[in-house]
């Protein structure tokens, strides 16, 4: 079994909080859920706490002069509280949920893009991101004519610095958008070093995070970056709530998203005035019974630990580099110094999708396609796309080799 | 969890020879008739913007209206490749209208694994696409097997593009 | 009991599908739950849906190929088609999914809005909207320029036809935006004649459904509009999911809102190309679970039957209506022929959030301040604020006599 | 449910009484200082957007720094007008300062229900204000007895609007 692992992080134990992991599924087989890096599954606690905000403590919130609104209110603002800490935000007020990352992204394009960044300012993008953070700055480019830059990915699946430094070399960059983690080659990029660049050339960070704060403790003071974007569920919490961390002083400075209730200070038909950061970000009612999932979702990574949970992962890719290397006929796609425990790759001798279709019988579930990263597909010659295998907490090494097994099998199959 | 140990071929994926008959594996790996053709008269490109096949296909109209010719490139699973091979024989010969129709019957088969509405007159080219049935036990993969015809039509009709979504 | 409600409708056994209801509140009070139109309390059977989907076939949407991801997507699309069997949708790729209806109002304030109307055409709202109906058009004039226009409201809190008329009467109005049932007046519009009126002057309709949808069956068909948006927590689903219904042609035209994945054909760092819709304005992972939830409740209330609803509702409204005339100072807002069940009021004794205050420690939980409609209750001359008491399917008779003794106890208590 | 009969008086809200005491009854009902100040020196407006809670407050500084006179308008719930009330009355002879200390003491008081570090010197000033305590045990009331003090701060700074949210 799992004997490499510390014995703190006992996944055998972990396992059985996930109560999907322990439904049989077709022809009698368990799971072996290997797409997390799409979304991960949500463990009881999760689920309990949702059902407990349902059962005995729902009401909307910020709005109601009663016990159960009161109650409602404080859950949302515990579940904020949670999560500021869980990233080391300065400020509560530094946290806005949205419906997920890819909102907190386009709000970002949106509001500080649009409404603080200046016309002639350009924005950095690199290779290797999700379309989450790529076609908010094309519709920010074709809407108002900011320029697109494209940071080069070398054939390790590793950023090119050198590319970033010369695309922020001139000084007109406000923004660089980067993936903390690459959801298709694992990739972790370097983000001090990023902020540190962009920042003495004058350009801001954002973070899309939606792959590494779930695989790593994430701390945006000591990062240093201006915004960090992630998504509920894919850190086993619901669906339906995202989180945008931003630094207060750019909150302040951005004109609200959405319009509506709870994001206005007064209105008249004439002219509204907006509510503080975050309630100016987050207009209607909010996720509230999600709000309390990803709150249980946060606590119960953390009452884990994070550290433990990243130990964890760097066994299974280590684990899992070793193993899938003697597949015969696979290419891994990114072979990145850092990395987390997401793995794209080729098999010679079957097309991804047919290859995902035979490991779903055999209980795999793995993706197949570009997995919303197009253009890094593109890059390295695969448009027909990839299979990917993604790993969380509850991955075992028993699983990987499951994997590797059905793989070679599989290329036996199309032969 | 017990993995079951060793490489050799316990015969993991044998039930799935429903699905990758010998026939589509065959003209998965060896597609007919994937190639350019320079004299077509129409063309259409397919897409599958989820797994990212794609097919060009060519079509050749004798002038009596009937299929001269039909040929097809690009990219895809075994199943879309098979589909489009074994289309574009089937195809040769027909009349555009008969062609739509063929289409139609066999995205029925490829949908529900049976055909109830089938005339006699296209027993023979329903059996060539037969294979493909077993496509409707994967609802995921239907697309698939139904990409290239979505693009002749898109092709017989003048359109150029088709979707499968 | 409830002697006048239908045989069928049984208030009493509908009440023990609520979980919450039966839960035992501060002092062992039983909770009388009147802030529905607030959000809704949510059936078991909701509750249910979720945690299923949580358990046993949980994945991301319409990016695997595998089972689980398969019965994940259907379960996605029937919610999608069972909101389209609702409202009678002619199309199921006319429901689009969004977080709230406050994102429903939104998305159309900024694509349809800026991007299909002509800049020169106004918007005309009316005075009882709800800010989510107010501020979106506001920030379309103070963005783009078109006017924007309000609609009169009559003192019986019933919108004025006549004024609407002159609104429409130059044929520069590009859209009618308006409640189908207020939040605060309970009154319900003629929403046909207002779309004969708009189409006959070449104005499209948005209807705000996020009351009406839950109290009476909506037939966008036969209404004939334009738009219709409602949200899910209303209507006893969870929060963090709402609906934008738009005819086909519109959305069509529309330029896509959010980018993202799951939005797009195909992405290159050059150009990207939208999905059909409702794909189109769906970008990142869509709140999977909550469309569950929102397909238990929609096929709850189903059950029930929605003229079954409709029916108890007016139960509680003609009583609500005598009871409350016999409170000594109480002044209500709003006396529209045709109303649902909600009754805001004024209390000559106390401030509303007093009255909360005090209502809430005998159970009864109410809502004081202006419901989001500021301009409406400036219309009144009530800038103070209201207190609401809203009705929801397990509202009963008695509760509401316990809301008409309580009043007259408070009265006495600050007099 | 059974709903209990009748319409008489059953001491329903009988245990607000430590909420809504005598005296804050009182001065919402008849607040003390309820004017405009026209020899103002400093003014500021408060709002509670949440519930539409609005104060004007008007202080007079004399010459040597004292509060000669406050005073304030506006609607609100019977906590925050017996509050602005209370205040008024309260911080007339003071410094700046000491109304400012006064206002932090307060609203520790409004929302822990408690004082330990009162000092003796303010001992008079918060058996006045003591009345208010209650709203403690309401966390979504605490911010109605404090507008005034808030409104005051701005006021003394020059900030010109308060907002409790
Ligand atoms: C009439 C009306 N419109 C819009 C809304 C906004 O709904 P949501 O907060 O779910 O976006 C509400 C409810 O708050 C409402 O009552
Ligand atoms: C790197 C990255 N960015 C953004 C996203 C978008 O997340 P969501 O779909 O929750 O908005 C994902 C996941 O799909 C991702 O992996």
């Amino acid at each position: 079994m799992d004997s490499i692992a510390p014995v703190a992080f006992d996944v055998a134990r972990i396992r059985q909080d996930f109560p999907i992991l322990s439904q049989p599924q077709a022809r009698g087989r368990p799971l072996v859920f290997l797409d997390s890096g799409a979304s991960a599954q949500k463990p009881r606690v999760v689920i309990d706490a949702m059902v407990r905000c349902m059962e005995t403590a729902y009401a909307n919130v910020h709005r109601g002069a009663y016990r159960l609104s009161e109650l409602a209110t404080d859950a949302y603002e515990a579940a904020r509280g949670a999560t500021a800490r869980f990233i080391n935000a300065a400020d509560v007020r530094e946290i806005v949920f949205t419906k997920n990352s890819t909102e907190a992204m386009n709000l970002v394009a949106h509001c500080w893009g649009r409404g603080v960044m200046q016309p002639g300012q350009a924005v950095v993008i690199s290779e290797l991101e999700h379309h989450a953070n790529i076609v908010p700055w094309q519709m920010l480019r074709d809407d108002k004519g900011n320029e697109l830059r494209v940071c080069r990915v070398n054939d390790s699946g590793e950023l090119d610095m050198d590319d970033l430094e010369r695309h922020l070399a001139d000084g007109k960059v406000g923004l660089v958008a980067i993936a903390h983690m690459s959801n298709v080659l694992g990739t972790v990029t370097p983000v001090e070093r990023i902020v540190a660049m962009a920042h003495a050339h004058g350009a801001r960070v954002l973070l899309d995070g939606s792959q590494a704060a779930v695989h790593r403790r994430v701390d945006v003071q000591a990062i240093g970056c201006d915004f960090y974007c992630f998504t509920g569920h894919k850190l086993y919490g619901p669906t339906g709530i995202g989180v945008l961390w931003a630094r207060l002083e750019h909150l302040d400075r951005m004109p609200p998203f959405l319009g509506g209730g709870d994001m206005i200070a007064s209105v008249t038909f004439e002219h509204s005035t907006w509510a503080p950061s975050p309630g100016k970000f987050e207009a209607g009612t909010p996720a509230i019974i999600e709000a309390v999932g990803l709150h249980a979702a946060i606590d119960y990574v953390t009452a884990i630990g994070m550290d433990a949970i990243e130990a964890h992962e760097r066994t299974l890719v280590d684990h899992a580099t070793a193993r899938l290397a003697r597949v015969e006929g696979l290419t891994l796609l990114g072979h990145a110094q850092d990395r987390g425990g997401v793995f794209a790759f080729a098999l010679d001798a079957a097309h991804p999708h047919d290859l995902a279709t035979l490991l779903d019988r055999a209980g795999i579930a793995v993706r197949a396609g570009r997995h919303c990263a197009e253009p890094l597909h593109a890059r390295f010659g695969l448009e027909g796309g990839t299979t990917r295998a993604s790993f969380g907490l509850y991955t075992t090494t028993d699983e990987i080799d499951l994997l590797a097994q059905a793989l070679a099998e599989a290329r036996e199959f199309f032969r | 969890m017990t993995p079951s140990t060793g490489g050799q071929t316990t015969g993991l994926f044998d039930d799935l020879r429903d699905l990758y008959q010998e026939v589509i594996l065959d003209h998965g790996r060896k597609p007919r008739n994937f190639r350019r053709l320079e004299d077509a008269t129409a063309t259409a490109r397919g897409d599958n913007p989820m797994c990212g096949d794609r097919i060009e296909l060519f079509v050749a109209l004798a002038p009596d209206g009937n299929i001269a010719d039909a040929a097809f490139q690009g990219r895809g699973c075994a199943i879309s490749t098979a589909s489009a091979s074994l289309m574009t024989e089937t195809v040769k010969g027909k009349t555009a209208a008969q062609a739509k129709a063929l289409g139609a019957t066999f995205r029925e088969l490829a949908m529900t694994g049976t055909c109830p509405d089938c005339g006699a007159e296209l027993a023979d080219e329903m059996e060539r696409l037969a294979p493909l049935s077993g496509v409707h036990e994967f609802p995921s993969r239907v697309k698939c097997a139904t990409l290239a015809w979505h693009t002749l039509n898109a092709a017989l009709d003048g359109t150029k593009e088709a979707s499968s979504e």
